[in-house]
């Protein structure tokens, strides 16, 4: 089992969360971040004063898959979530030990 | 006769216009207390909670309710401050430089006291409400950094020391009202002192440690347009409560503020918008702020025309003020008192005497030529921000033998002045 | 010589009359002068905060400083209008159709003018207030995606082609006036004209991209809850203000208001909860604004009991019209400006002429029956609907040749037009 | 001849005066009239938003709206009821224990009728805006679990049979009134029966789940202090609007609330800073709140010197009768009604005939001694609470057999009753 | 070491803080996430529209662990958050290679 | 490749910013935490009740770093985030199966 980690820009999340849907995938964490690379921040400018804005908003995806699906889910993800600006982010993999599902105790493949 | 007759009742027709004249200055008129009941409410809502939610809004998160808490228990302070002593300081007597000890816990200030046709208990609170602001307005100089009861006491002797002094050189018949001194709603009285006092305190004090560079953005600039419009609004009660009546002149006053605010708020839009290429809220409620600040000395006294000249001139001027200052001189006046209070303040005493005249509108200057009215005004001016700089300094100097003026930099820096100086958070979520 | 001394007589009553009326309208009454005083206050409060805030709770997260900047914006901008001309344009001379230039830059009100009773110069604040807020309203038309630059020209150019003129009709003395239309506070003036003209500009400017299957809920119901208790308090200047006068005029008009508001208030919910099982505040204090909308061209004539009728018909019938013109004609009026402003008014002036009865217990109608009284409401909605309609349409034609009327799809989209256009961020925290 | 002439012109003299006095009686004042408006305005601000917002910012954050939405329903409701049968059963007729039914739907009041020398419509409202806010204070005590269905039920009722009955003892010529109890602006009929109810409801609806241990801190701090700074700044109108006049009586009652608002704050600020070593806001506002309570039902009676008095004591009782209610006695009084406001209320009430006294700066009591009055006090005091007591414990059984007064565990502890009960979540961000 | 991710229901978060401290768990880090599974999101309706919102909010739980001790935390957890209703969460367990304490630059077991 | 998971104080996140930027480093993710361990949580008083609050304010960083850079990174981050007092957070390192650049598709140590 895999976890996968996406890091995509706020306005393409919705559009990820329902490709991943067709795809059968029926569970996503989501949250808020901030990201920092090649994308340049910006500037704001309050009171004559120039604050560098370096972290720009950024929509942090978790997902647990199974060990067969996750190259298909890292797809899925690449191409919906893809604007072809700079700073469209980042996919993260990384092993799953263990899955459990809290409601029934059940592990592995069954709890995600 | 006839002609006795006709003497007698001439009498007495003479003695009841004089009666009749003698009664009105002496009876009460109630459509003039309604509006200064009014306008009471209207500049207590400008600290409570305008101010406050105005430089709430602009401070990082973690200090709001310090910020917040600065407006709010410097408002219940000075509020006693004034019935035990500020209000007979400053409105007590014939003094020329002080008021006196006369009026004490308001001594013999009854219900039935009279001061022009509103009672004088509604003279004392109204007068109450510009109390509380004034020292309220400095809190924008020194926040993030400032010990909350230094602060509070800073307060208390400020109002003792400098502003009741003024108030009385300007308003209470002192040797400035004398001179003639034209200060319709506190140019003088409120923003100049508030503006000086801002920039001793900050020199004393010292700026933020991260200042300049790492001074966060306003952490929310809709906070600050809310106390900004609330602000607005109840200057509508501070001008136009400053006509102490409910006619033409409180109606006049009313107009001219708004267009100078108005006008101030486009001129730094667009100062903005063509500076940075957009134009922000936080400089179009700063705009309307100088606008507001710098139309108060002058409103009652001059017509749409010169508030409109008033409000293009406040927008530039204090909006390159702020840079000057901050960005020029690195002076850490958080919230910019000086370069939109003060100098608004001066700025628009300095002109009350041109824009009063027919020429630009106003309603004339009577038998006083502008050069001779002008001298007066930049006397007061100076006189003023000369009490206010040395009476802040030894305020200071004062405050900082009891205990000191700062938080620790660990309280600064880390967690904050809401939790370090009030144990508690905003933003619970 | 009898009918000599009978004419005479008859003449020196006829002139005493006069002069006694005369009399009456040309001293200033500072009782009423503080009222409206007052009521100008409490109808700058609802624009500034007020509804810049109910608008900046209903938007997404990202939009709310462009939209309260879009209502602060326009208020500054239309108040120099209203100073240039804008008055004039409404309120000076004996046109038919259109005031005059007479009153230019306010050339000729002074502080001792009066209208009524009370001072020109105050009728000039308080009808200042109302041009500041009707094109504000238009802001819920047309948030989150306009361009900020073409919504102050839009405002600027609507004072002069669209308000002004129905001002004159309605109570400049022009030709609605003359046939006696009934239009308290506005119901013509400031809601018809607002809601025709908001179906006109979305029409031309287009939905947000992601209408209607992709817009996200209000992002803040309180603070939109906070603007609209502050155009409910509000409100009791805006109606009670137009009696002008503080009498029981006034309290009638502020009485129905408040009753109106309070039925449709619990209309809407009422209907929200059987709809939906649950009462929303959301829909709690849009019915609100509708019963406060509805009433307001009638708050002068009718009773309370009319003020109920009002309010539950208003909470229905603006109900249902969000849903048709959203849902069933999927117009992208965004706030709702024409189902809640728009219907609200209209149906409020259809309804004047009959709740004004003493049948309703309402004040009467004098000599007019309540049919000819309707029918002039009637010919009141159609034509101003149809100038708001053709005004705002060729105003439109004219910006979108000045550069459009959108921003960039990406800042739509991506960025939100805090950032894009204003370069700023809510909620640094 | 000459004698002729004189007492002809004395008895025209007196007819003109006797016709003039009359004419002050019957005549409408437009000062006052303007005054009560605006204070209906204030009073109407304190509840929406005012009380909704420092509410609002004390409980968690997934019951904000839900606390908001009780306060606005009830206001929407209550003023329905107020219109039917309300003022009818508190100000109509002679009756010692009950007004009649002769005003119902305000029957008979009309645009001319008087209540002195404003408009009777006038009264209405004002007195309307106190029946809105009495039962939204009691909002406090239930938050955070109560059926919002069974809240509305309970407002309507209470109004009719607790808020109404009082009323009419106090302020509509009952038999408290007879015996001439003070209570100015409500110490008994709004702070008393709010407080002493608040306690009867949370004993028959139990205490939230978690209670004591497992309560969050209040939410938003800042939400609160802006609603108590429109508390504090209604309350002008309030104490102030309760002279029924713009006179030197109204302002010395702005003077004494604002007087005791400020030392009750400082009070509060003190304990909190000597027992935990630092002052909190929300400490600050309710010290605030309870000077407010406390000063109201003897604010037409005392004098500056009585407010202070009133201020420093209400800081202390309140602040310690909180930690009695919550944390001795463990009852969930949420939002502490009875402790701020009950105890304030009785305070106040029991206190207004000693600091009425000249000894105190007070007015006088006239020809009643300091202890008769007080016994008066005490009777009104224990009478007032034991209607409350008994009405709202009859209200809750009617309810609870109507369907019950609590949402489900799992609505109360695991979604909130922002979505639980009215389908909406704040922060949308 | 491992790390345990667990996605709880918010109301749920405090118990499970304190099952953990009783087991002698010393560290957690915590974040407010939104959840998208089985468990249904609702419709909300705000005049007259209608809204799907399909995350939920959730709370995410991070503790590192040592291997010994992490099946007994699993365990804990999957206990106190359950309430046996869909939504409960899940739990999630990878590989830590290397722990560092910020302030003492302790590795390993010593460090968590 | 890995996965390093710091929490610091967040009036240190600045300088570990800063600090990796010059060591190279062009991509952080950006999230605010709570979290509890050692370092005590505090009391709050309202209204003469107390509150425990035991999570305190902390900031997250993510980075994705390559086998070789990730010793000095984490080296880099405890240095920077360090001030000596309890709380000052920890390190966790993960391994990376895999990364994925969004806008292009690059996988592996230049997706990063
Ligand atoms: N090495 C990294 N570690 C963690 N997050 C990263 C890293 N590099 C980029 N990111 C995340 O991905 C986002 C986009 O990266 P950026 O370099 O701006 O554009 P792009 O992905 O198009 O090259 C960043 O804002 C950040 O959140
Ligand atoms: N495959 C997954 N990857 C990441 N998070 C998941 C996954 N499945 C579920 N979750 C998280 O767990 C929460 C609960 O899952 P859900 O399917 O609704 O109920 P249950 O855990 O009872 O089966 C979701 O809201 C989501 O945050
Ligand atoms: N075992 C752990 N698992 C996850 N996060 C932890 C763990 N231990 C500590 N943390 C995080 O590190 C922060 C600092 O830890 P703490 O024990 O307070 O101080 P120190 O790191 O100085 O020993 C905590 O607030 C928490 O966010």
């Amino acid at each position: 089992m895999k976890l996968i980690t996406a890091i995509v820009k706020p306005e393409q999340a919705e559009n990820v969360k329902q490709a991943l849907n067709k795809i059968g995938i029926r569970g996503i964490t989501m949250s808020e971040v901030k990201g920092y690379g090649r994308q340049k921040g910006h500037t704001e400018f309050y009171r004559g004063s120039e604050y560098e804005v370096a972290f720009l908003p950024k929509t942090k995806l978790e997902i647990a898959v199974s060990g067969k699906t996750y190259k298909k889910v890292i797809d899925t993800i690449q191409k919906t979530a893809r604007t072809g600006k700079i700073g469209d982010g980042k996919i993260f993999v990384t092993n799953l030990v263990s899955v459990v599902r809290i409601r029934t105790g059940e592990k592995g493949d069954k709890a995600i | 006769m006839r002609y006795l007759l006709l003497i007698i009742s001439l009498v007495l027709v003479g003695l009841q216009t004089t009666s009749a004249f003698t009664a009105e200055t002496v009876t009460l008129n109630s459509g003039n207390t309604a509006w200064i009941l009014t306008s009471s409410v209207l500049v207590l809502f400008m600290t409570l909670p305008g101010l406050a939610l105005f430089y709430a809004g602009l401070v990082r998160s973690r200090n709001i309710i310090s910020t917040t808490a600065l407006c709010y228990g410097i408002a219940a302070v000075v509020s006693i401050v004034w019935f035990v002593c500020g209000y007979s300081f400053s409105f007590s007597g014939e003094g020329k430089y002080f008021g006196n000890f006369a009026k004490l816990f308001l001594d013999g200030v009854t219900v039935k006291s009279l001061s022009g046709d509103i009672p004088e208990i509604l003279f004392v609170v109204f007068q109450m409400t510009f109390a509380i602001i004034t020292p309220a307005l400095i809190v924008g100089a020194y926040v993030e950094r400032i010990r909350f009861s230094s602060a509070l006491i800073i307060s208390v002797l400020w109002i003792i020391i400098v502003y009741a002094p003024v108030a009385h050189w300007v308003w209470g018949g002192g040797w400035l009202a004398k001179m003639g001194v034209m200060d319709f709603a506190g140019g003088l009285v409120v923003h100049t002192t508030a503006g000086v006092s801002a920039i001793v305190i900050v020199l004393m004090l010292g700026s933020r440690k991260r200042f300049p560079g790492g001074i966060e953005p306003p952490h929310s600039p809709i906070l600050s347009t809310i106390g900004a419009a609330m602000l607005w609004v109840g200057w509508y009660g501070f001008n136009g409560g400053s006509a102490l009546a409910a006619n033409g002149n409180a109606a006049m006053a009313v107009l001219v503020t708004h267009i100078s605010a108005s006008a101030a708020t486009v001129t730094w839009m667009i100062i903005d918008w063509s500076r940075h290429g957009k134009p922000g809220i936080v400089g179009m409620i700063t705009g309307s702020i100088a606008g507001l600040a710098t139309v108060t000395p002058a409103s009652g006294y001059i017509g749409p025309m010169g508030g409109l000249i008033l409000g293009v001139l406040s927008g530039g001027v204090c909006y390159y003020s702020v840079i000057l200052i901050k960005t020029k001189f690195k002076i850490d006046d958080s919230l910019d008192v000086m370069a939109v209070h003060g100098v608004g303040g001066m700025l628009g005493t300095l002109l009350a005497g041109v824009l009063a005249t027919e020429a630009f509108g106003g309603l004339g200057l009577g038998k006083v030529t502008v050069g001779a009215q002008t001298s007066v005004q930049i006397i007061g001016i100076i006189s003023v921000a000369l009490i206010s700089l040395v009476g802040t300094y030894i305020i200071c100097q004062i405050v900082k033998g009891l205990g000191g003026l700062r938080v620790s930099e660990k309280e600064e820096i880390a967690e904050g002045l809401d939790f370090g100086s009030h144990g508690e958070r905003e933003y619970n979520i």
